[in-house]
C-alpha cells in the first residue's frame, strides 16, 4: 500500500506512538518536542485526507486487513474529514503555545506525563472522528476521556481534583450509556459497523429496542457534549484545568461529541427513525434555548473568567444543538459551521486568558484591571474573540448566527430568530464586562513582570484571532465544506 | 510472628508456579481461553503477593517502580510496532498476514508478539497501580 | 400467565436492569466518594451482562473450530467486554487515585464535607 | 482612478491611515500629519466620484459572497454620495479641530483616539456606499464598535458608564431588531440588495410591512428615535471632537441615512404610501421632535442641550422618510447635510468654550462673548441654521419637509414643524445672547480667557461659512438628490 493509502491509520497511530514515546521520557522538553512534531504532522495528514474526500468521496481503511462489516473500518467522509481538520489544526496551534504555559503551571517531573496524556487525548479525539465502528468509538471515547480526567487533575488548584472526579463520574456514566445503546443496537442488528448499522436500522424501522438504543445514545452523548442541563461538569473542569488543557478541550472535546450526535442522529438512525419515533428535535430545541439563555445568564455573574467562558461554551453548544434540532439545510449548516467557528473563537479566548494566567497567575476578573495596556496584543485577541462570541458582523460568530436565523425563518419560526438574537445580547453583557475592565480600569498589577507573553504563545493566539475574522468573510473553507457535509447528512430527509 | 514464616515459605514456593501459570495462560491463548490480559494480571499478582508478604521495599528491589512504569508504554509500543511493521511491509495497520510469506503463520506470529506486548503493559500497569496506592498514606 | 412467562424468560435483562439501576442509585445517593466509585463499577458491570447474555447461544460451544460442532457461541461480545472491562478497571483506578489525592488535599472523602469548603477565588 | 477603484480606495484609505497612525505613535507630529493627509486623500477620493454620479453612473465594487444572502457589495447612488461627501468633508475639518482640542486639553492616549477615528470614518464610508442591507449592517456595527473606545476615551467611571449605555443601546437595537429585520427581508424577498422602488413590494403587505418598518426604524438605534435615544446624551462624556463626530459627521447621520435608504430602496415609497403602514412612524417622529426639544430646554449642560437638540433634529429626517413622497424624501435627505454642518459648528464652539474657559454649563456663559467673539458668532450662525432661518442652509430642508407634509395632507405635521422651530429658537438663541449681552456676575473673574487654539478656530470658521454657503448653493444638493431613483 502506498503512503497515501495508509494516511487514515497514520492519523491515529502517530499521536499514539508519540504518546508512548513521551511516556518513556523523563524530560518535559523532550516530550514537548515529540508532541510538537506529532501535532504539526496531524494537519498535514488531515489536509490531504480532506482534499481526497472532497474530490473522490469517502475513504475506507480496513484495519488489520479485515473487511467490514466484520473488521474495524476507518471511514473518512466529508463530515469526518472536516472534524479531523478542526482537531488537528487546533492541536497544532496549541502545542507551540503549550511549552511556556505548561512549564509555568505544571511541575517539572510531571511534564512528560502531561504531554503523554495530551497526545493520548488527541489520539482518542481523532480516532472518534475517523473510525467507522460503533464500539471502536467507545474505546476512543474512553481513551480521550481518561486522559482528559488526568489532564484536568493536573491543574494547580486543589479544586482541579474535585472537578476531575466530578467529570469522571459524569463522563463514565455518559460513556456507559453510550455502550448500553450500542449493545441494544448490536443485539437487534448483529453489527457494529456504522454503515452496516444504517442499512439494517432502516430495514427494521422504529422498533422499541431501536428507540431505546436511541434514547440511551442520546443521553450518553449529551453528557459528553455538555448539553444543558447535563453540563454541570464542564464549568469546573474548564475553570481549574491547566490553561493549555482548557483551550484544547474547549476547542475540540465537545465538538467531537457533537460529531457523534450528528453521526448517530442523521446517518446511523436516519432522519425517519429519529424524527418520527421520538420527539428529538423538540427536546433539542427546548434544551438548546434553555442553554443559550440559562448558561449565558450564569456566565454574567462569574468572577473567574475561565469559568465565565466555560458557561459561555455551554451556551454556544446550545447554538450548535439548535442547528441540529432545526434539521434543515440552513439551520444544520449553521450548527455544523459553528462547530469550527466556536472552536476558533473559544480557542483564541482561552489562550488569551492562559496568557494572562501565565503573567499574573490568576484568572479572576479584578486581576485583569487595566491589563490591556501591558498586554495589548493578547487583549486584542480576547476582544476579537469576544466580538465573535457576540456575533458581530465580519466575524465567524455572525456567519453561524446568520445561517441559524435563516434556518429558523425557513421553518417559519420567527420567534426562534428573536430568541437567537436576544441570547447573543446576553453575551454582550458578559464580554463587555471583561472588556471594560481590561481596557478602562487603572492597572492593578504594576510590576514589570506583567507584559506580553513570549512569541511562541502569542503567535498561535494571533493566528486564531485572525482566523475568526478571515473565516467571517471568506467562508468557502468553513461553511462551504459544512454545507457539503450537511447535504450528506440530510440525504435521507425527503 | 510465627504465622509469618509459613506465609513467607509458602509464597516463595508458589511464586515460580504463578509465573509458570501466567506463561501458560499467555501462550495457550492461541488454542484456548487465555492471553496477554490474563497472563499480565497473574504476573502482576505474583509481584503483589510478594510485596504483601515481604513488604513494599523488598518488592521494589525486585521490580523497581520505574521499571513498572516503563513497562506500561513499552508493552503498548511492542503492540503498536507490530502494527507499524505490518504497514511497512505493505499491509494495513495490524494486518499480520504480511509479516510472513505464509498468511496464517504470519497471523500467528503477529498475535503472539502483540500478546507479549499486552502482557508487558498489563503486568506493568497492575504493578504500578499497586505500588502507587500502597506507597501512600503511611 | 403469558405476561408472567414473558417476564421470566427475560430474566437476564431483569438482572441487568437491577444492577444498572442500583449502580446508578449508589452514584447519585451516596456522598462517599469511594462508594460512588463502587456504584459506578456496578453500573458498568451491568453492561457486561447486557452484552454477554445474548451472546450465549443455547447448545453452542466456545468458538474454536472443531469438526464435531456446528453451533458456536458468539465470541464478539466477549471480546468487546474484555475491552470494556479494561476500560472499567482503568476508570476505577483513576477514580480511586483521584480520591486518594482529594483525601490528601481536603482530609476527607465525604462530598458533604468537601463542598462547604470555600476556597478563596 | 476608475470608479470602482475609487470606492475601494475610499474604504481602504482610512484603514491604512489607522495603521500608519498606530505605527507613528511615538511621533505626535507625524501622527497628526498622517491623520490630516488621510482626511484630505479621503475627501479628494470621494469628491472625484461626484461628477460620475452627476453623469448618472452608479459604479459598483465588491460582490463578495460570504454565505447565501450574505454579500458584501458597494454601489454608489446619489444619497450615498451626499452622505459620503458630507462625512468625509466634515471629518477633515473635524481632524483639524481635534488636533487643536486634544493638544489644548493635553488628553492622554491620543494614538488610540486618532486610530479609532480613522477606522470609524472608514466604516462610515462603508455605510454610505453599501449596496445591500448586509453590507450596511456590517459597517454599521463596525462604526458602533470603533466609536465605543472614543466614547469611553476618558476612562473615568462616568465615561465607562456612558460607554456601556452607548454600546448596549446601539448593539442591542441593531442585534435584536435590525438583524432580524434584515434576515426577515432576505427570507421574504430572496435578496437584500437596494433597488429602486423597493424589494418588498408584492412580497409583504398589511401589518407585516408595519412590523418590518418598526424593526428597521427602532433597530437603527443610531437614528435615535424615542425611546432609543438615551445613548446620545450618555455619549456626551466623550471629548468634544468625538461628540462632533457622533452628532454631525458620522454616527447619527449613518442612522438616519440608513432609515432613509431602507425606506426608499427596501420598502419603496409607493408601498408605504399606498398601504399607509408607515403613518405611525410620522407620529413617532413628530413626538420625538417635540419631546426632545422640550427636554433640551431644561438642560443646563451645554453639550446635553445640544444632544437633545440632535435627537430632535434627527427625527426631521425620519419624518421626511416616513412621509414617503418625493418632497419629503428630498427634504429629509437635504437635512442630513444641513444639520451636519450646523450641528458640527455648534459642537466645535462648545468644545472651544471648554478648551478656552473650561465651562460646560449654559448658565456660566454670561459675558463670555466679549472674550470669545468669534466662537460665539459662529455659534449663532450654527444655531440659526439649525432653527431654519435664512440665510442659513437649514432653511431649505425645513422648507421641503413642510411642503412634503402638505402634500401628504398632514397639516398637523406642518404645525409640529413650526412649533419645533420656535422651540429651537427658545433653547439655542439664548446661548449666544447671554454670552454677548448679559453681564457676568461680579465675582466671576473671567480674566485670562481668550479664544481657543488656532486649529479649533479654523475649523469653526470653515463650518460656519459652510452653513451660509449651503443656503446660496443649495441647488447643487437639490440637483444631486433629484438623481435618486425613487421608483
Amino acid at each position: 500500500m502506498t503512503l497515501e493509502q495508509q494516511l487514515p491509520a497514520l492519523q491515529v497511530i502517530l499521536p499514539l506512538f508519540g504518546a508512548l514515546i513521551c511516556a518513556l521520557m523523563r524530560r518535559g522538553s523532550l516530550a514537548w518536542g515529540i508532541a510538537l512534531g506529532v501535532s504539526f504532522a496531524m494537519p498535514v495528514i488531515s489536509g490531504v485526507l480532506l482534499a481526497e474526500v472532497l474530490s473522490n468521496g469517502p475513504i475506507s481503511y480496513h484495519l488489520g486487513g479485515w473487511a467490514p462489516p466484520w473488521g474495524i473500518e476507518y471511514r473518512v467522509d466529508t463530515l469526518g474529514a472536516y472534524l479531523l481538520m478542526l482537531i488537528s489544526a487546533i492541536g497544532a496551534l496549541i502545542m507551540p503555545y503549550a511549552r511556556a504555559s505548561v512549564a509555568r503551571e505544571i511541575s517539572a517531573d510531571k511534564q512528560a506525563w502531561f504531554y503523554t496524556m495530551y497526545l493520548l487525548c488527541l489520539t482518542g479525539l481523532l480516532g472518534i472522528a475517523i473510525t467507522g465502528d460503533a464500539f471502536n468509538i467507545f474505546v476512543f471515547l474512553e481513551v480521550s476521556s481518561l486522559s482528559t480526567y488526568v489532564l484536568i487533575a493536573m491543574g494547580k488548584d486543589r479544586r482541579a481534583l474535585l472537578s476531575a472526579y466530578q467529570y469522571l463520574i459524569m463522563g463514565t456514566i455518559g460513556a456507559t450509556f453510550y455502550v448500553i445503546g450500542i449493545g441494544l443496537l448490536y443485539s437487534v442488528t448483529g453489527t457494529l459497523n456504522l454503515v452496516d448499522l444504517t442499512a439494517r436500522i432502516s430495514e427494521i424501522g422504529p422498533s422499541r429496542p431501536v428507540l431505546a438504543a436511541l434514547a440511551f445514545l442520546e443521553v450518553g452523548i449529551s453528557l459528553k457534549l455538555a448539553l444543558f442541563p447535563l453540563h454541570v461538569w464542564l464549568p469546573n473542569a474548564y475553570a481549574y484545568a491547566p490553561s493549555v488543557v482548557t483551550a484544547f478541550l474547549a476547542a475540540t472535546a465537545t465538538k467531537v461529541a457533537v460529531y457523534l450526535y450528528l453521526r448517530f442522529l442523521f446517518s446511523v438512525f436516519g432522519v425517519s427513525v429519529v424524527f418520527k419515533g421520538l420527539p428529538v428535535p423538540e427536546i433539542l430545541l427546548a434544551l438548546s434555548i434553555a442553554a443559550m439563555f440559562g448558561a449565558s445568564l450564569v456566565a454574567v455573574f462569574q468572577d473567574n473568567i475561565k469559568r465565565m467562558l466555560a458557561y459561555s461554551s455551554v451556551a454556544q453548544i446550545g447554538y450548535i444543538t439548535l442547528g441540529i434540532g432545526l434539521a434543515n439545510k440552513m439551520g444544520l449548516t449553521g450548527g455544523v459551521v459553528h462547530l469550527i467557528n466556536h472552536a476558533m473563537m473559544k480557542g483564541a479566548l482561552f489562550m488569551a486568558i492562559g496568557a494572562v494566567v501565565y503573567r499574573v497567575g490568576s484568572a479572576r476578573l479584578e486581576d485583569f484591571a487595566g491589563i490591556g495596556r501591558r498586554m495589548p496584543l493578547t487583549m486584542a485577541v480576547f476582544t476579537l474573540g469576544g466580538l465573535s462570541i457576540i456575533g458581530t458582523p465580519g466575524t465567524v460568530g455572525f456567519v453561524s448566527k446568520w445561517y441559524l436565523a435563516v434556518g429558523a425563518l425557513d421553518k417559519g419560526w420567527w420567534w426562534l430568530m428573536f430568541l437567537l438574537v436576544a441570547s447573543s445580547l446576553v453575551s454582550v453583557v458578559y464580554i463587555g464586562r471583561v472588556v471594560e475592565v481590561i481596557w478602562f480600569r487603572p492597572l492593578l498589577h504594576t510590576g514589570t513582570t506583567v507584559r506580553e507573553v513570549p512569541l511562541a504563545m502569542l503567535v498561535p493566539m494571533l493566528l486564531l484571532a485572525t482566523a475568526t475574522i478571515y473565516f467571517g468573510i471568506d467562508t468557502t473553507l468553513t461553511a462551504g465544506i459544512a454545507g457539503r457535509a450537511v447535504d450528506m447528512l440530510l440525504a435521507g430527509l425527503s | 510472628m510465627k504465622l509469618d514464616l509459613i506465609f513467607r515459605i509458602t509464597t516463595k514456593l508458589i511464586l515460580p508456579f504463578i509465573l509458570m501459570f501466567a506463561l501458560y495462560v499467555q501462550f495457550h491463548g492461541d488454542y484456548g481461553p487465555g492471553g496477554g490480559f490474563q497472563a499480565g494480571v497473574i504476573t502482576a499478582a505474583m509481584v503483589i503477593l510478594y510485596a504483601i508478604i515481604f513488604g513494599l521495599p523488598a518488592a521494589q528491589k525486585v521490580v523497581p517502580a520505574r521499571l513498572a512504569e516503563l513497562m506500561i508504554p513499552l508493552g503498548a509500543l511492542i503492540y503498536a510496532s507490530v502494527g507499524a511493521v505490518a504497514m511497512l511491509l505493505g499491509g494495513e495497520f495490524l494486518n499480520y498476514s504480511v509479516l510472513l510469506s505464509d498468511g496464517p503463520h504470519g497471523q500467528e506470529l503477529g498475535i503472539l508478539l502483540v500478546e507479549i506486548g499486552v502482557l508487558v503493559t498489563v503486568a506493568g500497569t497492575m504493578t504500578a497501580i499497586f505500588y502507587s496506592f500502597a506507597g501512600r498514606g503511611r | 400467565m403469558a405476561v408472567f412467562s414473558e417476564i421470566v424468560s427475560h430474566y437476564n435483562h431483569w438482572i441487568t436492569i437491577f444492577l444498572m439501576v442500583s449502580g446508578l442509585y449508589i452514584v447519585v445517593a451516596r456522598g462517599n466518594m469511594v462508594k460512588k466509585l463502587v456504584g459506578l463499577s456496578l453500573f458498568q458491570t451491568s453492561v457486561y451482562l447486557l452484552y454477554l447474555s445474548p451472546g450465549k447461544i443455547l447448545g453452542g460451544t466456545p468458538p474454536i473450530l472443531d469438526p464435531n460442532f456446528a453451533v458456536y457461541s458468539n465470541p464478539l461480545p466477549h471480546v468487546l467486554m474484555l475491552t470494556a472491562i479494561v476500560v472499567g478497571v482503568a476508570t476505577l483506578a483513576l477514580g480511586l487515585a483521584l480520591v486518594v489525592r482529594i483525601n490528601e488535599e481536603y482530609g476527607t472523602i465525604e462530598e458533604d464535607e468537601i463542598f462547604p469548603v470555600k476556597d478563596d477565588e | 482612478m476608475t470608479q470602482d477603484a475609487a470606492i475601494i480606495a475610499a474604504l481602504l484609505i482610512p484603514l491604512a491611515g489607522a495603521v500608519l497612525i498606530v505605527l507613528s505613535h511615538r511621533h505626535p507630529n507625524v501622527r497628526e500629519t498622517v491623520t490630516l493627509v488621510t482626511g484630505g486623500a479621503l475627501f479628494l477620493t470621494v469628491a472625484s466620484l461626484v461628477s460620475d454620479v452627476f453623469a448618472g453612473a452608479s459604479p459598483e465594487a465588491g460582490g463578495f459572497v460570504i454565505a447565501p444572502g450574505l454579500e458584501i457589495t458597494f454601489r454608489l447612488e446619489p444619497l450615498g454620495m451626499l452622505f459620503a461627501l458630507v462625512a468625509s468633508g466634515l471629518w477633515l475639518v473635524n481632524s483639524i479641530y481635534s488636533i487643536g482640542y486634544m493638544r489644548g486639553n493635553k488628553e492622554h492616549r491620543q494614538t488610540m483616539f486618532y486610530a479609532c477615528f480613522a477606522v470609524a470614518i472608514g466604516a462610515t464610508m462603508g455605510v454610505a456606499f453599501s449596496a445591500n442591507l448586509v453590507t450596511l449592517f456590517l459597517f454599521y456595527e463596525v462604526l458602533t464598535l470603533s466609536t465605543y473606545p472614543l466614547v469611553t476615551h476618558k476612562a473615568t467611571e462616568e465615561a465607562v458608564r456612558g460607554g456601556r449605555i452607548y454600546l448596549m443601546i446601539l448593539l442591542g437595537t441593531s442585534m435584536v431588531l435590525l438583524l432580524p429585520a434584515i434576515i426577515w427581508t432576505y427570507v421574504l424577498a430572496g435578496t437584500t440588495t437596494f433597488a429602486a422602488g423597493g424589494i418588498l413590494a408584492g412580497k409583504a403587505d398589511g401589518i407585516l410591512v408595519a412590523i418590518l418598518l418598526a424593526l428597521f426604524a427602532f433597530g437603527i438605534g443610531k437614528a435615535a428615535i424615542m425611546p432609543f435615544h438615551r445613548w446620545l446624551p450618555a455619549a456626551m462624556v466623550a471629548p468634544t471632537p468625538v461628540s462632533a463626530f457622533l452628532h454631525a459627521v458620522a454616527v447619527v447621520k449613518a442612522g438616519v441615512f440608513s432609515v432613509m435608504k431602507i425606506v426608499i430602496y427596501i420598502f419603496g415609497i409607493d408601498l408605504l404610501a399606498t398601504t399607509g403602514q408607515g403613518t405611525w412612524l410620522l407620529y413617532v417622529a413628530a413626538a420625538t421632535i417635540l419631546i426632545a426639544s422640550i427636554v433640551a430646554m431644561t438642560r443646563d449642560n451645554l453639550k446635553a442641550r445640544l444632544a437633545y437638540s440632535t435627537v430632535s433634529q434627527l427625527s426631521y429626517v425620519v419624518l421626511g422618510a416616513a412621509l414617503a413622497n418625493t418632497l419629503g424624501i428630498l427634504g429629509g435627505s437635504m437635512h442630513i447635510a444641513m444639520h451636519a454642518v450646523g450641528k458640527i459648528t455648534l459642537f466645535f464652539c462648545a468644545g472651544a468654550i471648554y478648551t478656552a474657559a473650561h465651562k460646560t454649563k449654559v448658565s456660566e456663559l454670561a459675558g463670555l462673548g466679549r472674550k470669545m467673539p468669534f466662537t460665539f458668532a459662529a455659534f449663532a450662525v450654527g444655531a440659526i441654521s439649525i432653527i431654519g432661518l435664512p440665510p442659513m442652509g437649514g432653511t431649505w430642508s425645513k422648507w421641503y419637509l413642510a411642503l412634503g407634509a402638505m402634500e401628504a395632507d398632514q397639516f398637523i405635521l406642518v404645525v409640529v414643524l413650526m412649533i419645533s422651530s420656535l422651540l429651537n429658537i427658545a433653547y439655542l438663541l439664548p446661548i449666544p445672547f447671554r454670552a454677548f449681552f448679559v453681564r457676568p456676575g461680579g465675582d466671576d473673574a473671567a480674566g485670562g480667557i481668550a479664544e481657543a487654539p488656532l486649529a479649533c478656530l479654523i475649523a469653526i470658521g470653515i463650518t460656519a461659512t459652510a452653513c451660509v454657503l449651503l443656503f446660496f448653493f443649495a441647488d447643487a444638493l437639490y440637483n444631486l438628490l433629484q438623481l435618486m431613483k425613487l421608483r
